[in-house]
């Protein structure tokens, strides 16, 4: 059931469909960066644990 | 008492390098720094200049009384040698540039710029520049680098002259300067090397 | 803090492009504005107010880096830091320094960079007074942008993108001055504006760049 | 009760996050898709804009939070100064690519809002020209973030710039309004229109404006303790290569 946009379907569309993009842009990036970041501590963290 | 050291802790960045120092420096008296390089004896002079703020312990000395000279001669080549030490006494509040002059044998080399001269002469105008800041506590990093017997001799002897006056010198060095009252301190039992103390992060979470 | 001003305009003399290099780059990017957009005068005048500012502004911008730079590098901020000046002091010596040498040229050689683009005739005090208003809030600006990436090795670019956004406001005002008065309108606004811009920036920015200065040394 | 501050501590911090997030993030979700759906599907057409009125539903929400992001690291900047606590350093750090983000789809909406209602892509109007400015703030922020290598001296740094930064962007802003009056009168933007907006377009904008704040929140409650982890991490380093 999509909403009849008329003559304004593309720039309406594209503002939903860019944004969304960003959003999830910014998103991944943080979730892939905190789980980078928290592999590395752990694998840091074990090595202490290790040795002490 | 013209510096006293109590239980002092250094860092550099965010690591602690020295914990629990301690001296007193009496006027006339001089205070050698030993340690194999690295061990901090540049945080620690860097400290007692007020540079770096310490991580903990306090240091008691006038505010206005410390004189620091760093590795870096801290010179413009573009400025004669007159021209640089003027400059410095014009910081330091107006004083007689003679005596500094006189002390390193810099009359020859007055109209030179200090970008002409070499490594051995830059480091006695830089020593100069000491005296000139008429300052009672001198903390004097390496002061004797690229200095040959003769000017090291100079320099003694402008730190013996210092200290009868009544004032006091702390040195990093690894030369003998043959100074009279010269307490030596190592400071490798003071060496503590780890996450400073006041970081929050030091301790582990979940 | 004389003495340091007078080392700085020395070094400046001495080390030759103090003055130069600024003023050659701003009669540089004038001279280039017609090729890039035709040697139309009329087109020429409507724009040469927001041409000036902006040569002006980004010759000011050319030589920031160095404001610290040399004396964080041969060790002398180190020394001055444990002097009595302040560094309160130093930075808004170091801001005056930079003006005299970069700002003062600028607003000297303007008039005649304003013939080449045929600068309305009108125009040309409203140039002159703006520049002499708004160069110091450059300089202000730019020593505390200089005292925050001291640390950085290569920081010039950094330093650029920190600048030029707190350039907005005085680029504004004083662009706007020069346009009005040229065109016979009500000019004396923005310049006040742009003289408000410059004593804000002059009362609070060697403060700032002096606390940055301060985290550089630790 | 306990006093705030104690959040400022990191393993309190991380253990309060964790059991904020996952509701942050739900409501947002929550919010996020309600409100756009809504805003989306179920919305009647401007009688003036046509369609395109519903790109309010993404432009005006990421256009405020664009701006709450600035106030919020501002403050927490504040906190750093003031008081020290460098959980509040990090949450600065955090936010600033979250609030470049939402600036940059309010840019690109904007202009994909105004191409068909005023015929260009860019207006130097001085709402849009503030946005641009803003982007340029963060950009300069995150630089010098990610050119210092002294963590606590970054923070100090940035601190310092985004206080005066936020100085400079407030006088920009009044700048620009009275830079484009002498040009042009007009170019009435959207947001103007908010004071008599009917309720059928106000009740899905306020969800998705929740939903935003909602997304945010969770955003930077999320990468601060990315970023806790980052500075555990680097301290450990540091340790491992002095002992």
């Amino acid at each position: 059931m999509m909403p009849d946009l008329g003559t304004y379907a593309v720039p309406v569309l594209s503002s939903y469909g860019v944004s969304l993009i960003l959003l999830f842009a910014v998103i991944a990036a943080s979730i892939w960066k905190a789980r980078r970041i928290r592999a590395r501590l752990e694998q840091v963290e074990s090595r202490r644990d290790r040795t002490t | 008492m013209n510096l006293r050291v109590t239980d002092l802790a250094c860092a550099r960045g965010p690591a602690q390098i020295l914990a629990g120092v301690s001296f007193a420096v009496a006027p006339g008296q001089a205070l050698i720094l030993r340690g194999p390089n690295g061990a901090g004896k540049t945080t620690l002079l860097r400290t007692l200049a007020g540079l770096t703020p310490p991580l903990a312990g306090t240091i008691e000395a006038d505010p206005d009384a410390i004189a620091y000279a760093a590795h870096a001669d801290g010179l413009k080549s573009q400025l004669t040698v007159m021209e640089n030490l003027l400059f410095w006494a014009g910081v330091f509040g107006t004083r007689d540039p003679a005596p500094a002059i006189a002390a390193f044998h810099l009359t020859p080399l007055l109209d030179r710029r200090a970008g002409e001269m070499s490594a051995g002469q830059k480091r006695r105008l830089s020593l100069a520049r000491l005296l000139v800041t008429g300052r009672p506590v001198w903390c004097l990093d390496e002061p004797t680098v690229s200095l040959d017997a003769e000017n090291v001799a100079r320099f003694a002897a402008a730190v013996t002259t210092h200290l009868a006056a009544g004032g006091s010198a702390v040195i990093a060095t690894h030369i003998d300067l043959g100074l009279p009252d010269a307490t030596t301190l190592d400071i490798t039992p003071f060496v503590a090397k780890r996450i400073r103390t006041d970081d929050p992060f030091a301790e582990r979470m979940g | 803090m004389i003495g340091l001003l007078k080392r700085d305009l020395t070094l400046a003399i001495r080390a030759g492009g103090g003055f130069g290099l600024s003023l050659a780059f701003f009669l540089i990017f004038t001279t280039l504005v017609p090729f890039g957009v035709g040697p139309q005068t009329a087109i020429l005048s409507d724009i040469a107010p927001g041409i000036l500012w902006l040569g002006a502004l980004l010759a000011c911008l050319l030589s920031l880096d160095r404001i610290f730079q040399l004396d964080w590098e041969d060790g002398t901020l180190d020394l001055i830091a444990t002097s009595p000046v302040p560094l309160e002091g130093l930075a808004a010596m170091k801001a005056l320094a930079h003006w005299i040498t970069t700002g003062l040229p600028l607003v000297l050689v303007s008039p005649v960079l304003g013939l080449l683009l045929n600068l309305p005739g009108p125009g040309y005090l409203w140039l002159m007074a703006s520049l002499v208003l708004g160069t110091p809030a450059l300089s202000a600006i730019g020593a505390f942008g200089a005292a925050l990436t001291v640390g950085v090795k290569r920081g010039g670019l950094l330093l650029s993108l920190l600048v030029l956004p707190l350039y907005v406001p005085t680029l504004i005002f004083g662009a706007l001055t020069v346009a009005r008065g040229a065109t016979g309108q009500d000019a004396l606004t923005p310049l006040i504006l742009v003289g408000g811009i410059t004593l804000g920036s002059l009362a609070i920015l060697p403060f700032a760049a002096a606390s940055a200065l301060r985290v550089n040394l630790r | 009760m306990a006093s705030f501050w104690e959040y400022a501590n990191p393993r309190k911090f991380m253990a309060t996050s964790a059991f904020l997030l996952p509701w942050t993030a739900g409501i947002a979700g929550l919010c996020l898709v309600t409100g756009l759906v809504w805003g989306f599907f179920f919305t009647p057409d401007d009688f003036r804009q046509g369609s395109t009125v519903k790109i309010i539903y993404v432009h005006v929400p990421s256009a405020i939070m664009a701006v709450n992001a600035w106030l919020m690291m501002l403050v927490a900047s504040l906190i750093w100064v003031i008081r020290r606590h460098h959980v509040s350093a990090l949450a600065a750090k955090a936010a600033a690519p979250v609030g470049m983000v939402f600036t940059v789809i309010a840019l690109a909406t904007g202009a994909l809002w105004g191409q068909p209602m005023w015929g260009t892509w860019w207006e130097w109007d001085p709402r849009l020209t503030s946005f641009l400015i803003l982007f340029l703030f963060y950009l300069g922020y995150m630089a010098l973030w990610e050119a210092i290598d002294n963590p606590d001296s970054a923070a100090d740094l940035t601190a310092v710039l985004c206080l005066v930064g936020s100085v400079f962007a407030i006088i920009s802003r009044y700048a620009l309004v009275f830079w484009n009056q002498g040009l042009h009168q007009g170019a009435t933007l959207s947001l103007d229109r908010e004071q008599n907006i009917a309720n059928v377009f106000w009740y899905p904008l306020v969800i998705t404006l929740a939903g935003f704040g909602f997304l945010f929140l969770a955003l930077v409650l999320y990468r601060t303790q990315t970023e806790i982890r980052a500075r555990r991490l680097k301290a450990l380093i540091a340790q491992e290569r002095m002992a």
